[in-house]
């Protein structure tokens, strides 16, 4: 079947969302200006010396050759402006973009994994550390400063609308900033070739007002809620005996593993499987039973469980809101 | 198709020519152009290595001795001007002279890759062990790899010059000459990087 | 070969014969396996290169087939990765830097004026290694061990940990073998640029093809090393557990990107020069007048050839290196354009003031400067830190260096060969089938290559086996597949064509462009010995100059491969030099070189075999033959001083 | 050209390729296929003494022993699932009993050790059954023997990117394995 992507704006560079990403959008438009004003001269002039009348004159001839040498040099010396004009706006708009704005920014801890996204948003106090994955919730209009790093293989942390990409790369801290004009889902994908699943290592950039941001700051720090009803109920004995907190984490309950991402308030995800799925019962359900099938190579093995205790897990998982 | 003018007559021209005239020598300086930008690229990787990380050698790890790689340096610098003797003595084509240098010259590559061979010991530490394990275990043997081609080169012209001497294997003395200098002088260097290397950078 | 097939007559038979028996060599499969003429080794190095040209061509069909439509089946991820690997690891080492090796090495000879390069059984070695090399990847490729880390293979992805098993292991030693063979390849093309020039052809009379092609090996001469010292690295790194690129262990994964992009951005210069040397050498003929501008277009070549290493770290910007490094390479990176504009104005100058012909080389010409002046664009561009940030690792890469190869590199190619097919073969291609090829090709280029600007701005990374429904991508991937079925035609529309003038295309005459090159002064194909007596050159356009009588030296031998050697300046006769005839020894020690390095491979004991099979082999292929020369006497046991000759 | 030679150059290469089939084992990246597992349920025989009429024990036979995929995946479960906390880190043994070594106390056959990780073994082995599938507990299973050198050379797992505290699995030696003093001998039909 044809899997749906969650749903978010439409991933480009040309349609910025973000300071830096509009900044490098104006440089883009001088560039392709230009370019097509010099490609277009350059093929008329082909096309023209192609398809011109020929005048009988020989063309070793001192004169000929003193116009040509004349247009030649003319014509380089013509390319060594552009590029110079190039760099100055291009150094320019680098420093431009390479510092981080006056406003304290969010700090938020990247970790690439090999084939999904770790966001740790640190806290003062140890208990509010939250951990979460595949979805970065940030503040609209407030930078929001990434300390990335990566346990495993070089991966690179890009969201087109909003700025460049930054690669994670084991042995070094790297940092980047980035920041929203409007609220809106905005979809990146790792940019850097990471091994069998590099092509579905998605990530959504979820921008809401500062109000809605802190609103889920505070949610996100409270643990699991316990589960309602009794199928939950039954869910949450499967989820720790089935092997599944031998890998993941869900606050509140004792699955503690940090293996695999932690499933604390999947019930209020977008999206699942790093982003390449919307998160709803079908898929979840797909997901959970043969990961194998949707993402062939990834770490999670098949689950061989019963129809009820599938229907149960379910249940449990989204109810974690 | 064209008809030729004949201009000159090349017939005359010497069949035996040293030095850059030579094809042959053209060969083994590009050669050691490649050795010796491969080597500097060791020596970069080496210097870059030591940037990267605050102890050098690290922590626990001794630093290397000395004798026994200075003994070796030396053995090498030493055996300089008979390789220069040698190949003054091929430019000028004595058969008699030229075999004694190139017989010396042997000797004395075994006992440079002899030397060689038990240096790697005074590294005080293993490949395995760190990146400066593995990068100073690389350079000395990159190099002695350098030592035990020229060995076996000089080995093999000596053997020539017995059993088959003609003038053009003169040119080749020569240029096998000029190449152990080349491997003994690419080694001053290195020697300095990887046993001085852990104290003073 | 349809070796006899020469539509005019010799002029002095009974030398031709003379020579003819001394240069050419025994017939059959061993004869084969012992020449060490430059010509018929350029054709292997060519008509491999070509073969690895077609089988990364199956692998890139496949691949577009895959990313036709999202969440394709054809390809599994690990299936995938393994073919844009083998792909862009094909292309890059086994089709493009040998096939300008084996241009370089056919044609320098002829354009000098000389019989042979100048280490004819180094250079049968070197394609040997080559071959060696190629076969090496593709059965690992054929048996699921094909590479899976990209063709640059980053390195923690390719480290012992992440990347199990023996996949890495091969691709690591086969950039062994390619390096070495381009590597003996350099040695022996610079030498005899500067030491077998036919007399009165000095510095300013090289042609500029011979100037692209000694360039190239300078720049081979300086790049490979770092690739040699990486892979080593990185085989150590995998093989005996060193911490090259351990950061547990004082390692650093960025130390492979610089030590391989050091040889990389160089690699993709090495391939692109010839291909300048190329256009200039056949635009004379397509225009009716000297290229304008030679020494612009050398000091271009000479410029390009030095700038080239000073650009790596603009693959590298997404790194955390520090800002400011980063600008010098952004600067470096757009100057480069320069002498590449330089060029290409030269060429439309040169145009301009000649009277076109519209043959099929004249229009691979044409089609190469469009392409590549878009590709040099788009490189500027991404010179740009910020602009890079956004589009680096996504398909406007793709598109970009897709452009410049095909501009730079796959168009000239096909140009040369269509211009040299009647010297090399003695036949013709045809004009029709030529055609075709050009507008199949031209218009296949840009159907698959445009699009993907737009896929890489809007955000579809590199090297993914599928994509998702709602990404967006779909019709414009669907278009790029559409494309590479066009440039699939165009090939096999060559591919025809070749085998076809092979058999039944027209005989042409020793010069059926009437151009001014040397090599035109030679029957089609060439005589194994090139050139009866050494040629005098007088000027830049020897053919156009000298009228219908060409001056000529005599004297050299003709009882064994002698040729002339000169001085590297004005090219003035100095010594005559024996070339030790064909030979079955290079064929094995580049055996005994296999053997050592595909053994380690598996085992550390490849070392002590290897190095004892490959000493005996190369004792065997230095040892003076029983023949020795006649001229040289066995030496009294002391020569007078003063007869001994300076 | 001659073509002839062409071909015969194709014949070659393909010779070689068919040839060299022998290496696709090492390099199988089975994702989807959950192997056979030896039944976890039954008891692997751990001597001859049973009661009743002899029952033939199947040894499965081992799937990954040849894959070097699986061995490195079993490499990246053994730090992940915290065997190395009891077992040292590359088997070096510190609360658990070490692997590298060539003393086995419940048998070193491929099948001995899948049951002592999907039943858990007394003084604090943990049953493994449920928690995780079975390829992965083969996969351990493979990893396990390769931490005593058990598998082919070209096989084995090389060094992580971490301390290189002890020589990795490339350079050990292979230990012929015996059985520890306590242990039954694991009997084989």
């Amino acid at each position: 079947m044809i899997l749906q992507a969650p749903r978010y704006t439409q991933q480009s560079m040309v349609d910025p969302a973000g300071p830096k990403a509009a900044m490098v959008d104006h440089f883009w438009h001088f560039l392709i200006i230009t370019a097509s004003i010099v490609t277009a001269v350059v093929f008329i002039t082909l096309l023209i010396a192609l398809f011109k009348r020929r005048r009988p004159v020989e063309p070793q001839e001192p004169a000929v050759h003193r116009s040509l040498t004349r247009w030649v040099s003319a014509s380089a010396a013509m390319t060594l402006v552009i590029i110079v004009v190039f760099l100055v706006l291009d150094f320019r708009l680098g420093r431009a973009i390479a510092t981080v704005p006056a406003q304290t920014p969010l700090r938020v801890n990247v970790i690439g994994h090999q084939w999904w996204w770790e966001f740790q948003y640190p806290d003062t106090v140890p208990s509010n550390w939250i951990s979460t994955a595949n979805e970065l919730h940030i503040p609209v209009g407030r930078p929001v400063l990434l300390n990335m790093s990566s346990p495993d293989v070089i991966h690179s942390f890009w969201v087109p609308n909003l700025s460049g990409k930054k690669d994670l790369i084991p042995g070094h801290a790297t940092e980047t900033w980035i920041e929203a004009d409007s609220a809106g889902v905005y979809r990146g994908q790792c940019a850097e070739f990471c091994g069998l699943q590099h092509a579905k290592m998605a990530l959504l950039v979820i921008a809401d007002p500062p109000a809605k941001f802190n609103q889920w700051l505070t949610a996100s720090r409270a643990p699991a809620d316990e589960p309602g009803d009794s199928t939950a109920k039954a869910g949450k004995q499967v989820f720790l005996t089935a092997g599944c907190s031998v890998c993941h984490a869900i606050a509140g309950t004792n699955a503690g593993a940090t293996v695999g991402p932690n499933l604390t308030h999947f019930g209020s995800r977008l999206s699942i499987a790093a982003a390449s799925l919307p998160n709803n019962r079908g898929n979840l359900g797909g997901w959970v039973l043969d990961p194998q099938r949707i993402k062939p190579g990834a770490m999670m093995p098949p689950n061989g469980l019963e129809p009820d205790q599938l229907n149960a897990i379910i249940a449990y998982l989204e109810g974690l809101k | 198709m064209r008809r030729e003018r004949i201009v000159a007559d090349v017939s005359r021209l010497p069949n035996v020519v040293y030095g850059s005239r030579n094809l042959v020598s053209w060969g083994t300086t590009g050669f050691m152009i490649i050795e010796g930008f491969s080597l500097a690229l060791c020596a970069v990787t080496y210097v870059y290595l030591r940037k990267n990380t605050i102890e050098w050698p690290p922590h626990g790890t001794q630093l290397p001795q000395l004798l026994m790689p200075t003994i070796a340096l030396a053995v090498m610098v030493l055996s300089l001007p008979l390789a220069w003797w040698t190949k003054r003595r091929s430019e000028r084509m004595e058969l008699g002279a030229t075999r004694i240098g190139l017989v010396l010259s042997s000797i004395v590559a075994v006992v440079v890759f002899g030397l060689r061979l038990g240096e790697f010991a005074s590294l005080h530490t293993l490949w395995n062990s760190s990146a400066y394990g593995s990068i100073a275990w690389t350079i000395l043997g990159f190099h002695a790899t350098l030592i035990l081609i020229d060995m076996y080169d000089t080995i093999g012209i000596t053997l020539i010059m017995f059993l088959h001497p003609e003038s053009k294997w003169f040119p080749e003395v020569a240029d096998n000459a000029i190449y152990w200098m080349f491997t003994v002088l690419s080694w001053v260097p290195l020697y300095f990087l990887v046993y001085f290397g852990p104290r003073w950078i | 070969m349809s070796a006899t097939l020469r539509a005019e007559p010799i002029l002095e038979p009974a030398l031709d014969v003379e020579l003819d028996r001394v240069w050419r060599g025994r017939s059959g499969f061993i004869g084969w396996l012992c020449s060490t003429d430059h010509k018929s080794i350029a054709k292997r190095y060519i008509a491999t290169a070509l073969v690895f040209f077609l089988l990364a061509g199956l692998e890139a069909a496949t691949m577009r087939a895959q990313l036709s439509r999202p969440e394709n089946g054809v390809l599994g991820p690990d299936t995938y990765n393994q073919f844009f690997t083998m792909h862009g690891t094909t292309m890059m080492f086994l089709f493009a830097v040998p096939v300008m090796i084996g241009v370089g090495l056919y044609l320098t000879p002829l354009l000098v004026g000389t019989r042979n390069v100048a280490f004819p059984r180094a250079n049968a070695m070197g394609y040997w290694v080559y071959l060696i090399g190629g076969i090496l990847i593709y059965s690992g490729f054929f048996v699921n061990s094909g590479p899976d880390a990209g063709w640059f293979a980053y390195v923690p992805l390719s480290g012992p940990e992440f990347s199990p098993g023996k996949r890495v292991d091969i691709w690591a030693q086969m950039i062994t073998f390619t390096e070495i063979a381009a590597l003996i390849a350099a040695v022996v093309i610079i030498t005899t640029a500067f030491k077998m020039r036919a007399p009165g052809m000095s510095l300013n009379r090289i042609p500029v093809m011979v100037w692209s092609s000694v360039v190239m090996s300078f720049m081979i001469i300086f790049a490979m090393p770092a690739v040699a010292t990486a892979s080593l690295f990185l085989a150590m790194d995998r093989l005996i557990s060193t911490h090259f690129f351990n950061p547990a262990e004082g390692g650093d994964a960025l130390l492979w990107q610089h030590l391989f992009w050091f040889f990389g951005h160089p690699e993709v210069y090495i391939m692109f020069l010839p291909g300048t040397g190329i256009i200039s050498a056949l635009l004379p003929s397509f225009t009716r007048r000297k290229v304008f501008g030679y020494p612009a277009l050398v000091l271009s070549i000479i410029a390009t050839g030095f700038i080239a290493f000073a650009l790596w770290v603009h693959h590298m910007f997404a790194t955390p290196l520090p800002q400011l490094g980063q600008s010098f390479f952004t600067a470096a990176s757009a100057l480069v354009a320069i002498p590449n504009g330089v060029q290409i104005f030269c060429w439309i100058a040169t145009i301009w003031t000649g009277r076109p012909i519209f043959r099929t080389p004249l229009l691979f010409t044409i089609g190469s400067i469009i392409i590549f002046v878009i590709g040099g664009m788009t490189g500027v561009m991404i010179a740009s830190i910020p602009f890079d940030l956004q589009v680096h690792d996504t398909y406007f890469i793709v598109a970009h260096f897709h452009y410049v190869i095909l501009g730079g590199v796959v168009f000239p190619l096909f140009a040369g060969i269509y211009y040299w097919f009647p010297k090399v073969t003695g036949r013709m291609l045809s004009e029709t089938a030529g055609k075709w090829n050009f507008w199949l090709m031209f218009i296949g280029v840009h159907t698959t290559f445009f699009p993907m600007h737009q896929l890489g701005m809007e955000g579809m990374p590199r090297r993914v086996y599928t994509y998702l429904e709602g990404t967006g991508w779909g019709d414009l991937n669907a278009v790029a597949s559409l494309g590479a079925l066009i440039i699939f035609s165009s090939v096999v529309v060559f591919l025809g064509n070749v085998v076809w003038s092979l058999r039944h295309g027209a005989i042409a005459g020793s010069n059926p462009w009437d151009s001014e090159g040397l090599e035109w002064a030679t029957t089609s194909p060439p005589p194994s010995y090139n050139f009866a007596n050494v040629p005098v050159v007088g000027g830049r356009a020897p053919l156009w100059e000298s009228g219908d009588e060409l001056p000529v030296m005599t004297g050299l031998a003709r009882d064994r491969q002698q040729v002339l050697v000169t001085t590297a300046l004005d090219a003035e006769p100095d010594s005559r030099h024996d070339h030790p005839g064909h030979t079955i020894w290079p064929f094995i020690v580049a055996v005994t070189i296999g053997i050592f390095f595909i053994t380690l491979i598996f085992t550390p004991w490849g070392m002590p075999i290897g190095t004892v099979l490959g000493f005996a082999a190369y004792a065997r292929y230095i040892w003076p033959k029983k023949n020795h020369d006649p001229s040289i006497v066995e030496l009294p046991r002391s020569v007078p001083q003063s007869e001994v000759p300076r | 050209m001659r073509p002839g030679i062409a071909t015969r150059a194709l014949t070659v290469m393909l010779a070689v390729a068919t040839l060299a089939t022998a290496g696709c084992k090492r390099e199988e990246r089975r994702f989807r296929e959950v192997p056979p597992a030896a039944d976890a349920t039954t008891n692997v025989v751990m001597s001859t003494l049973q009661p009743g009429p002899s029952v033939v024990s199947v040894a499965t036979e081992h799937p990954y022993d040849k894959d070097a995929f699986a061995i490195a995946q079993g490499q990246r479960l053994y730090v992940q699932m915290n065997c190395a906390g009891c077992h040292g880190l590359a088997g070096g043994g510190s609360i658990g009993p070490p692997l590298m070594d060539a003393k086995w106390i419940y048998g070193s056959d491929p099948a001995n050790i899948f049951s002592t990780i999907v039943e858990g073994r007394p003084n604090g082995m943990p049953s493994w059954k449920g928690k995780l599938s079975n390829d992965q507990v083969w996969q351990l299973v493979a990893y396990i023997r390769d931490m005593s050198a058990q598998h082919r050379k070209d096989v084995r797992t090389s060094r992580t990117d971490d301390m290189a505290a002890i020589p990795d699995d490339q350079n050990r030696n292979r230990q012929t394995p015996r059985p520890s003093t306590n242990a039954p001998s694991s009997t084989k039909p």
